[in-house]
Order: structure tokens, then C-alpha cells, then sequence
């Protein structure tokens, strides 16, 4: 079984790295870009079978290391 | 003063922290992150370095190692906690300590010299130093911005709990290399016991460092345990 | 054995041409299958046979009384006295670094270090010497960046400080750059660990990253003819791990403090295949490899993959068969993979198992021996053209401004800031002077290091290049007090079928010889990398010299800076005023032409000894070598580097100020010292001139022109950070 | 308008912090984890208005920036 994180910056945390991706894509020439946020994704092959018991147990990796949920939001998604 | 340094995979700076804790007269024991027990020690210092090589967030896996149980018991128990660099990071990161550490401003490493103003001179950590005094320390990392949302700031900037601010004097390029938050280059906890910095003091504690500005630290608290003693 | 035939399609992608392959079968004894001709085909790849330099390498001095060991081990081995050893390499990653600059440079680094602590060295200092395209190079900008992230993203993570290097541009790079990494370590001189194999029935442990499809190169296509799910083109650049690699480095260290290790060798090109040749050649004996054993980083790989993979943060060794469980011990403690994957025989073959079934089985001695040799044909190169007599209308003073904010001599701060260049707390000097100075821990001795090339001399006039290369680098060392020692060094040249490039080998090979036997400063290790060329546009000629030297005590060493107690400078060494390829030729007046110049190397010792004499005793703290730029520039930079204007006593003659003449330093010295130097210097035969006195905040010429050190300053600090930032 | 970009190693390619991430997983007990992988996740704010030339538009940012093709595969999603 898959699960796929979206770790993403929360609302009014600095994204240092976005704010450089916007800078570089506007002197590229790329217009109309207002806003960019860079997250992480991070997938996970399971043993899990059932997907609930899945993303329950993806929930506690989150809130125990793979997100920093002083500045980070998850979201999780199990596949199949 | 009994010392343990925490050895992580990947930290860099173990020995230079326990050279410079040696110099000042410090009994220093290495300790082993997997360990589940600390040492009776005084002073617990996380060192600098890439401990889990920073991956995935500079500090987060090191904060979840067995031996930040004892860590945190320690500094509960209103002992002294010392993060240097990457230290600082686990200490956020294990939320003994206010805020985050994000990728510096120019998303490039930096290795140089700052000013540091001393915000704090009555912790055990900075009483070497004069409150308002200038010192010129090394910094070197990629993941220095020091940030936290603006209650948190607030709180942390009216308790006094900002100890060292990065701030003007002769060198190249901006005085806050890394774009901190008000200059913040070192935070402690409400109770003084805890306190992180992203400088290196262990990089110019001897005069072959081309500088001595850190000595003071590590002597400031040498003393202190032997008056307590 | 379900292998594909090897049909001569196949033979001819290995890179074997006919004359190779029929020595193959001889050496074989039968046909190849597929996993033997790639096993041949690395084996006798230019990279590990060095089939195009050997004989000519043999020329270079490789012994002095302190060489503990020179080439042909995975690095050098110099005595430093009170028991301890200096170890160090330098190796190239120029083409992967095209490719992908962060990861190609990330793990040039991760693989000298790992050339360096498999003897038993810890890793105290990094070196990069760097050659970039025309600046106005579409492609430049992207490359320096990526390069310079991607050393400080390894050297930084693994904690090795890195404390010098160098960096040029030349349009001559477009199409490859060079990066070369340099890595020197220390280590007990009585506790070195070789390569041999030793103890047939002995276990072969493998340790560190799984092996995964990484760097195999043109073998990709044959490989892929039994894999059904190559569903994208396999990408062949190799990402770094420097975490594994720092596990690597202290569960190495942790082992060779115990007697466990019989042999040990770290897999770099051609991975499994080459560390288990030369184990078992080097100690006469026969090895036994089963690939079933072989920690893999993905599903079905195959025997040919598992033999060829490139991957990085891997060791092989052989231990002592009651050491096994101790060994395993200390590689779980540091979390690495460790496998025991084979065992010494005394076949003298290499015989490769997998999944129960026989897959190679090759005579070892064939394998290394009858690997082939080329006499390539070589011609010297034309004689450069004459300097051309261009008076030109460009003021000294505009000259240096335009000199100290060039691509090649400005401020490489926005390089060496993004390096970690003090941990380990024993870096006494931080970048910027002659040599990187690191303290030997824990005492008042360190070594100083360095990395030097002139490629416009290289190109010139090869001979005299390889040997001003070699006295660069000696005098480099000589400027900061220390007694040069040794050298490695990086031969980074275009394709050796065309006999002008082996012309110009061959001619940088001779100088450097002599260069080396002259200050006995012998070579103990080195790497070449042919084939550096695009369309048939080689680069210019650049044999790449790392040296490292010794200084004896702290205390009586020198830098760049000026000091305000030693106002005096002193020029050591005349004042010929060879112009001929030089920078200020080239940057001020727009031509690329003359001769190098000359490199007298009897006068090199007899003036740097003489220098360094002076700094040994303590009478002398400052003091720069006149390279790049010639005279002015050194002042320049000595002045920048101490805050410290000067008003010189110098004619205003372009050759005099910006003329390359070799065997040259500037000193300042302390006004009660100066006149007994000079006259010390006159009694020996040492020309040695006061040239001006520091003080004020300007560069003032003796008719009263002058440059404020923040006019130059700022060009010499603004351009990097201006240009990479797009500005420029 | 709104783009997601996931960019992700190409198989085969080595992912060190997936790596050193499982490891910590199983090290905090999290049993059955097979394979981690982490990627970026890249949010963009368009003033593009029709979804076709909002993709174009960011598969050439892809190309030219935000993914390196040499080791990196990209998908994007437009929202809206
Ligand atoms: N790529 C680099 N990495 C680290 N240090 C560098 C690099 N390039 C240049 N430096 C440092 O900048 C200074 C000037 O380099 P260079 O002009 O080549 O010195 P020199 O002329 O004495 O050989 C030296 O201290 C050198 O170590
Ligand atoms: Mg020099």
C-alpha cells in the first residue's frame, strides 16, 4: 500500500525557498506568477492493508517526525 | 564541571565542543544518541555538525534518538542544556526551545565571522561576557534564519529570552548573514536553563583560532559549577 | 548462465577495440560472457588501466627519505614526524560535473575522501581546484553555482574543513569544466592500511550504500537487453550521501583502531570489480565473490550491474576471520550495511557467483598485467608567438583596477564562505593566502596545503608549465614557512589519440619531473583525465598540482597581510620584467601570446629557501609569492589583506609591475631587520630590493598617483558575488 | 489559478533522505515501512486564466527550473 505526504509551510511561515523560486522564475522571464510555496512530498510503500489503519499510522509519523507542526501542515493520501 | 557532549551520526563539531570544554577545565564525556541514560553530569551540549546528514529538517531526526528523553529530563529538572548550530536545531526542534531554523535567506551555506551583541550577561552561559558587549564568532550553516510567528517572538523579546542578537561591525556582507528574525542568533528558555545559538564559540577559543571571543562561555560556566561546588 | 551472446557489437560499446580483445581471449583463454567483457572492459578502461599516460608517468620522481609510500596505492603517504603520517590524493570528476555540477562535485569530494581514509587517515583538510568557461558563457553561471554548492554540500556535512583551492575561467572550458577535489588526511605512520589481500579462507565484507544501477555506463544498453522494465533511460549520475559517508569515515576509523583489517579498498570506478581485482592481484592470491550477498539497492539486478555499479559510499575489505563479528559490530553501531560477499583463494581467479551460478571466472594476473599499453605518438607543440610590443595607454593603477576585479584574480570569498573552512577547529589560517594552514591536532605543528595550475603557461609552452606548476605550489608552501614535502597532482588533458595533446602531455610530464627533482618534492600520488574535449576542442592544458608541506612550529609562520610593524617590503628576486602570457597581457591588453616565463629552478630553492629561513627564525611574518599579476598585484593583495596602503618605490614600467617572473616573493619586514636582510641576500647571491612601506589607506605610486584600497577593494571583492547574481 | 508541481527522483536514482528518513521510522517502531521517498512539492498562484496554457506555462517553468530533468521527473496539476 502507498501513502503520499503534502508537507507544506503554514500560512505567514517565511518560505525562503519559495520567495527565490518566484524571484528566479520572474528574471526567467516567466510572468503572471504571484506567489510561490515550496513542500515537501514524501511517499511511503506499506505493509499496511487496510487503508484506514494506514493512514492512521501515517497521521502519527507526521505529528512524530515528518512534519514540524510548529510550521508545517500535512495532508495524507493512501493509494489503493 | 562535569560535561557530556551528544554524539549524533553525522554531528561534526562533538570533538571541537569537548576540546573547548576541556580547555576551560571541564570533566567532558562523550555520549551516544542511541544511549537511553545520560551521565550525571551539569551540562548537556548538542553539537554542531549534520547530525541525520539535516535531512529532512536540520534536526529532526536527532530530536526523536533515545538519548533526548534524558535530554529533556535534564533540562526539565532545570539543569543546563547548551545547543550549538545544528544543536540548536534538535533543541527547536525537540521543542525545548521557541521557533524554527529555516533556510538561510541567500539558500546558500555561509561560513564567516558576525557580530554578536550579548542581550544576557546573568546565565550560566553568557556570564563571561558584559551585557551589550560585542564579540566576533564564526557562524557556518545552511539552515540558520531563525523565525518564529510574531506572538511567539513577542513573548520571547518580553521575557528576555533572546541572549545574543547578530549585529554591526566590520566584516563582509550583511550583519544578519542568514535573515533572522529581529537579528536573533541565540534564544534560551523562560527559565534560563536551556539555550541554543547558531555561532560557533568552539571555533575561537584558542589563540590559534584567530580570535578568542568564545573562550568566555565555556570558562564562564567552568566557574560557575566550581563556585557551586 | 542466461547471458546474451557477445557479438563484436557488443565488444566495440565496451570501448575494446580488436588488438584488446584478442589479448582478452589470450588472457582469457576462452570466449568472454557478458559480465567477463564488462569486467575486462573497466578494467582496461583508460581510468583504471591508464593506458595512454603509464609510461609516461613512470618519468615523475616519486621518492624523497620522507615518502612512507608514493604512487600506486589509493593515495600518498609522507612522514611528518612524532609518529605521524600526511595522506592525501587529488582525482578528478570533470565530466559528471558538466552534467550535473552538484552532484557531479558532491561526490568528486565523497570519493577522495574516501581514496584518504581507507589508509587510515582521518580526512583534517579539502582542496578544489576549479576551471569554469568564458564567464559570458551561457552555461558558466549555472556550473560555477552548482559546483561550488555541491563541494560545500558534501565537505560541509562530512566535517572535513575545506581550506584552499583554486578557480579559473577560460573560454577553453566551455565544454568541460574541471573540477578536482583534493582530500589530505593523518594518520599513525606506523598503523597505514594498504589495499593487498592477505590469508587465503580470509572474508571479503562489504560495507556502506547499497549498490544500486548508478554510473554504469556505456554499458546501460547491454545491460538493459535482459531487463524488461527499463522504462526510462537510465540516468547515470550518481547522487551523493555524505551522511553515509561520514558513518563510513568514523566506523572506518573506529575498525583500524582495532588489528581486524587485513586489506581494504574503497570502491570508486568501477566499483566491486576493480576493489576486488586489485585486492587479490596485490596479494597474489585468487578471490571468491558471491553476488547474492551483495546489499542492492533495487530488485533484479544483475551480475554485469552488481560487478560494474558505480555506486558511491562503499568499502571493500578483508579481515581477519575472528574479527568478523567484532567488525559487524561497529558497522550496526553506525547504522552501514555490511555484508560478508566473498573470501580469499589461492586460485588466483576472480570467480563471481550468482544466484547459485557460476557468472565469471578470470585468471587476476592476466586481468591486471596484460591490461594494454599505448606509445601514442606525440608532437611538442609550435613555439609560442612573440609577446607583441603594444605600448599600451592603460595607467598601472588602471591596469591593476581592472587586474583585481578580473574573473581570474578577484576575491574568491563568494566561493570559500560556502564552504565550512573551520571545522575541526584546528584551521590557523582562513582562505585567502598562499596556502591553507591546518594545525596538526593538539600540538604546535601543522601542514600547509595547496593546489596550483597555469594553464595559459601550460598552453604556451607544456615543459615550462608542468615545471611552473610544480613551483607554484612549492612556493605557495614557502610563503607560509613550510617545508614542501610532497605532491599529487590531477592531469586534465584533452584527447591522447591526437598527438598535439599527447605533445603537450608529454611536455608537461618533463617539466614537471624536473621541477619535482629539482626541489625534491616528489609526486606520491595523482589522477589523470583524458579526453576533456568537445567537437574536437580540447581545453587547455591543465596539470592540476596539489602539494602540502610542513610547518614545524606556530609560532614562526607568515601571511599575506601587512603589518603596521613590519612597514618594509622587500621584493626577493629581481626584477626581469617578463611580460609573455602574462594576465596583464592577456586582461589589459587583449592578447593571448608569448612565452611563459622562464622557470629556473636552481633559483627557486636557493630563494625560497632563503625566504623561508627568514620566516622559520622569526624575522619575517609577511610575506606573499608573486604568481598571477605579477608584482603589483601581490601588493594589492597584500595590502587588502592587512588594510594597509603603501607607497611604492617601483618604476612606472608595466613590465616591472605586472610581469610573471618566477622565484619571487614580497616581504614586509620590520625597519631594524630590513637592511640585514638585504645584506644577507646580497652576501649569498640573492637579489632582494626594498620596493616600498605600508601605511595610509592608498596604493601611491613615487610620482604621487595613488588608488584608495576601497576603490580596489571593491572591485576585488564585487565581482564574483556581482556576477553570480546575474548582475554582470 | 493554482499549480502543483511534484517533483520526484527518477527511479533508480539514489534518494538519500528517504533513506536516513525509513531508518528513523523503523528506529521510532514504526514496523512495515518498505520505501520512503521524498520530493518536493512546489504550490504556484497563476494569473493565468484557461487551465491549458496555465500547464504549458509551468512545464516550461518545470524544465527550465523547478525540476532537474537529469535526475528528476515532474507532475502538475492545475486546480480550477
Ligand atoms: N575553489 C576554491 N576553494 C577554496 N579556496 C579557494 C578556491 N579558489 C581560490 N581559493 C583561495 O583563494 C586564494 C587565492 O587563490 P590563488 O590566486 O589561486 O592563490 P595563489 O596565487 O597563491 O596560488 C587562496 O587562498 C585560495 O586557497
Ligand atoms: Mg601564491
Amino acid at each position: 500500500m502507498k501513502a503520499r505526504v503534502h508537507i507544506s509551510l503554514k500560512n505567514g511561515v517565511l518560505d525562503p525557498q519559495g520567495k527565490a523560486i518566484a524571484n528566479a522564475l520572474d528574471s526567467l522571464g516567466f510572468g503572471g506568477v504571484n506567489d510561490v510555496r515550496q513542500g515537501k512530498l514524501i511517499e511511503l510503500e506499506l505493509d499496511a492493508t487496510d487503508s484506514e489503519s494506514a493512514r492512521k499510522q501515517v497521521a502519527e509519523m507526521c505529528e512524530r517526525l515528518l512534519a514540524n507542526t510548529v510550521i508545517e501542515n500535512y495532508a495524507i493520501e493512501i493509494d489503493g | 564541571m562535569k560535561a557530556a557532549v551528544v554524539v549524533f551520526p553525522g554531528s561534526n563539531c562533538d570533538r571541537d565542543t569537548a576540546v573547548a570544554l576541556r580547555q576551560a577545565g571541564a570533566d567532558v564525556t562523550m555520549v551516544w544518541h542511541a544511549d537511553s541514560d545520560l551521565p550525571q553530569v551539569d551540562l548537556v551540549v548538542l553539537p554542531g555538525g549534520f547530525a541525520y546528514g539535516d535531512y529532512l529538517r536540520s534536526g529532526a531526526m536527532a530530536a526523536v534518538t533515545r538519548i533526548m528523553r534524558p535530554v529533556v529530563e535534564h533540562a526539565e529538572a532545570g539543569r543546563l542544556v547548551l545547543g550549538i548550530c545544528n544543536g540548536f536545531q534538535v533543541l527547536t526542534e525537540a521543542r525545548l526551545l521557541d521557533g524554527t531554523m529555516l533556510p538561510n535567506a541567500s539558500l546558500k551555506f555561509i561560513c564567516r565571522d558576525v557580530h554578536l551583541k550579548v542581550e544576557r550577561d546573568d546565565l550560566p552561559f553568557t556570564r563571561g561576557y558584559a551585557k551589550g558587549q560585542s564579540i566576533r564568532v564564526p557562524l557556518a550553516n545552511h539552515d540558520g534564519q531563525y523565525f518564529a510567528e510574531t506572538e511567539t517572538l513577542n513573548r520571547l523579546e518580553g521575557e528576555g529570552q533572546v541572549v545574543f542578537r547578530y549585529a554591526e561591525g566590520e566584516s563582509f556582507g550583511p550583519h544578519n548573514p542568514n535573515g533572522s528574525v529581529n537579528d536573533i542568533a541565540g534564544v534560551c528558555n523562560a527559565a534560563g536553563n536551556v539555550m541554543g545559538m547558531m555561532p560557533h564559540p568552539e571555533r575561537v577559543a584558542d589563540a590559534r583560532h584567530g580570535g578568542t571571543d568564545g573562550k568566555a562561555l565555556f570558562t564562564g560556566l567552568v566557574d560557575l559549577m566550581a563556585s557551586a561546588a | 548462465m542466461s547471458q546474451p551472446q557477445v557479438t563484436p557489437e557488443l565488444v566495440a560499446e565496451h570501448g575494446i577495440n580488436a588488438q584488446e580483445y584478442d589479448k582478452l581471449l589470450e588472457s582469457l583463454g576462452r570466449e568472454p560472457n557478458l559480465t567477463e567483457l564488462g569486467i575486462f572492459s573497466v578494467m582496461w578502461s583508460e581510468h583504471c588501466s591508464y593506458k595512454s599516460s603509464r609510461v609516461w608517468l613512470k618519468q615523475l620522481p616519486t621518492e624523497a627519505p620522507w615518502v612512507i609510500c608514493g604512487p600506486g596505492e589509493n593515495a600518498g603517504v609522507v612522514d611528518i614526524g612524532d609518529g605521524l603520517a600526511a595522506i592525501f590524493k587529488m582525482e578528478s570528476h570533470n565530466h559528471p560535473s558538466f552534467i550535473e555540477p552538484y552532484q557531479g562535485a558532491a561526490t568528486g569530494v565523497g570519493g577522495i575522501l574516501r581514496d584518504v581514509f581507507t589508509m587510515g587517515a582521518r580526512p583534517v583538510a579539502n582542496l578544489n581546484a576549479l576551471r569554469f568557461g568564458d564567464p559570458n558563457h551561457p552555461k558558466t553561471r549555472h556550473l560555477v553555482s552548482g559546483v561550488v554548492a555541491g563541494i560545500g554540500g558534501y565537505g560541509n556535512c562530512v566535517g572535513v574543513p575545506t581550506v584552499a583551492g583554486n578557480a579559473a575561467f577560460d573560454a577553453g572550458y566551455n565544454g568541460n569544466i574541471l573540477v578536482n577535489a583534493m582530500t589530505v588526511g593523518i594518520a599513525p605512520a606506523d598503523r597505514i592500511f594498504y589495499a593487498a589481500a592477505a590469508g587465503v579462507g580470509n572474508p571479503v565484507i562489504y560495507v556502506g550504500a547499497k549498490t544500486g544501477r548508478d554510473g554504469i555506463h556505456g554499458a546501460t544498453m547491454a545491460s538493459a537487453e535482459f531487463d524488461d522494465q527499463t522504462d526510462e533511460k537510465r540516468p547515470t549520475v550518481q547522487v551523493g550521501d555524505p551522511f553515509t559517508e561520514k558513518l563510513l569515515i568514523e566506523a572506518c576509523l573506529e575498525l583500524m583502531a582495532t588489528d581486524a583489517i587485513v586489506g581494504i579498498q574503497d570502491m570508486g570506478a568501477a566499483g566491486l570489480t576493480c576493489s576486488s581485482v586489485e585486492m587479490a592481484d596485490k596479494g597474489g592470491l585468487g578471490i571468491e565473490l558471491d553476488l547474492d550477498a551483495v546489499p542492492a539497492r533495487e530488485d533484479g539486478m544483475t551480475a554485469y550491474e552488481l560487478m560494474l555499479s558505480e555506486s558511491q559510499e562503499r568499502m571493500l575489505m578483508v579481515l581477519r576471520p575472528e574479527a568478523e563479528a567484532e567488525a559487524k559490530a561497529i558497522f550496526a553501531k553506525w547504522g552501514l550495511d555490511a555484508a560478508t560477499v566473498g573470501k580469499l583463494t589461492d586460485t588466483g581467479r576472480l570467480t563471481v557467483t550468482h544466484h547459485g551460478e557460476p557468472y565469471a571466472d578470470i585468471p587476476v594476473r592476466p586481468l591486471v598485467e596484460n591490461a594494454p599499453i599505448y606509445h601514442r605518438p606525440h608532437v611538442a607543440p609550435p613555439a609560442p608567438a612573440a609577446t607583441p610590443v603594444t605600448p599600451s595607454n592603460v595607467g598601472p593603477l588602471d591596469a591593476l583596477q581592472q587586474l583585481m576585479a578580473s574573473p581570474d584574480l578577484c576575491s574568491r570569498r563568494w566561493i570559500w564562505e560556502q564552504y565550512d573552512h573551520m571545522v575541526m577547529a584546528d584551521s590557523v589560517s582562513r582562505p585567502g593566502g598562499d596556502a591553507g594552514v591546518v594545525r596538526i591536532h593538539g600540538s604546535n605543528r601543522a601542514l600547509a596545503v595547496t593546489a596550483d595550475c597555469t594553464a595559459r603557461y601550460c598552453q604556451a609552452e607544456p615543459v615550462t608549465g608542468g615545471r611552473q606548476a610544480v613551483a607554484e605550489a612549492w612556493r605557495n608552501l614557502t610563503a607560509v614557512g613550510a617545508k614542501p614535502l610532497a605532491i599529487t597532482d590531477c592531469l586534465n588533458f584533452g584527447n591522447p589519440e591526437r598527438p598535439e595533446i599527447m605533445g603537450q602531455f608529454v611536455g608537461a610530464i618533463q617539466g614537471m619531473g624536473e621541477a619535482c627533482a629539482a626541489l625534491t618534492f616528489p609526486v606520491v600520488s595523482g589522477n589523470v583525465s583524458l579526453y576533456n574535449e568537445t567537437n574536437g576542442q580540447a581545453i587547455p592544458p591543465t596539470p592540476m598540482v596539489g602539494a602540502i608541506g610542513l610547518i614545524d612550529d606556530l609560532d614562526n609562520t607568515a601571511t599575506i597581510a601587512l603589518k603596521q610593524d613590519a612597514p618594509v617590503l622587500l621584493l626577493v628576486g629581481g626584477r626581469p620584467g617578463h611580460l609573455g602570457a602574462s594576465l596583464y597581457l592577456r586582461q589589459v591588453l587583449g592578447h593571448d601570446a608569448g612565452a611563459p616565463p622562464p622557470v629556473d629552478l636552481a633559483e627557486e630553492q636557493k630563494h625560497g629557501d632563503f625566504v623561508r629561513g627568514l620566516i622559520c627564525t622569526g624575522r619575517v611574518a609577511t610575506c606573499h609569492d608573486i604568481s598571477d599579476g605579477g608584482c603589483l598585484v601581490a601588493i594589492a593583495e597584500m595590502a587588502l589583506a592587512g588594510k594597509l596602503g603603501v607607497a611604492l618605490d617601483l618604476p612606472d614600467d608595466a613590465a616591472v609591475l605586472f610581469g610573471e617572473d618566477q622565484a619571487r616573493y614580497v616581504l614586509g619586514v620590520s625597519e631594524s631587520e630590513a637592511d640585514e636582510i638585504v645584506e644577507t641576500a646580497a652576501a649569498g647571491g640573492i637579489p632582494v630590493q626594498r620596493i616600498g612601506r605600508a601605511g595610509g589607506d592608498a596604493l601611491t605610486l613615487p610620482g604621487g598617483a595613488h588608488i584608495s584600497l576601497d576603490t580596489l577593494r571593491a572591485g576585488h571583492e564585487g565581482w564574483l558575488p556581482g556576477y553570480m547574481s546575474g548582475a554582470r
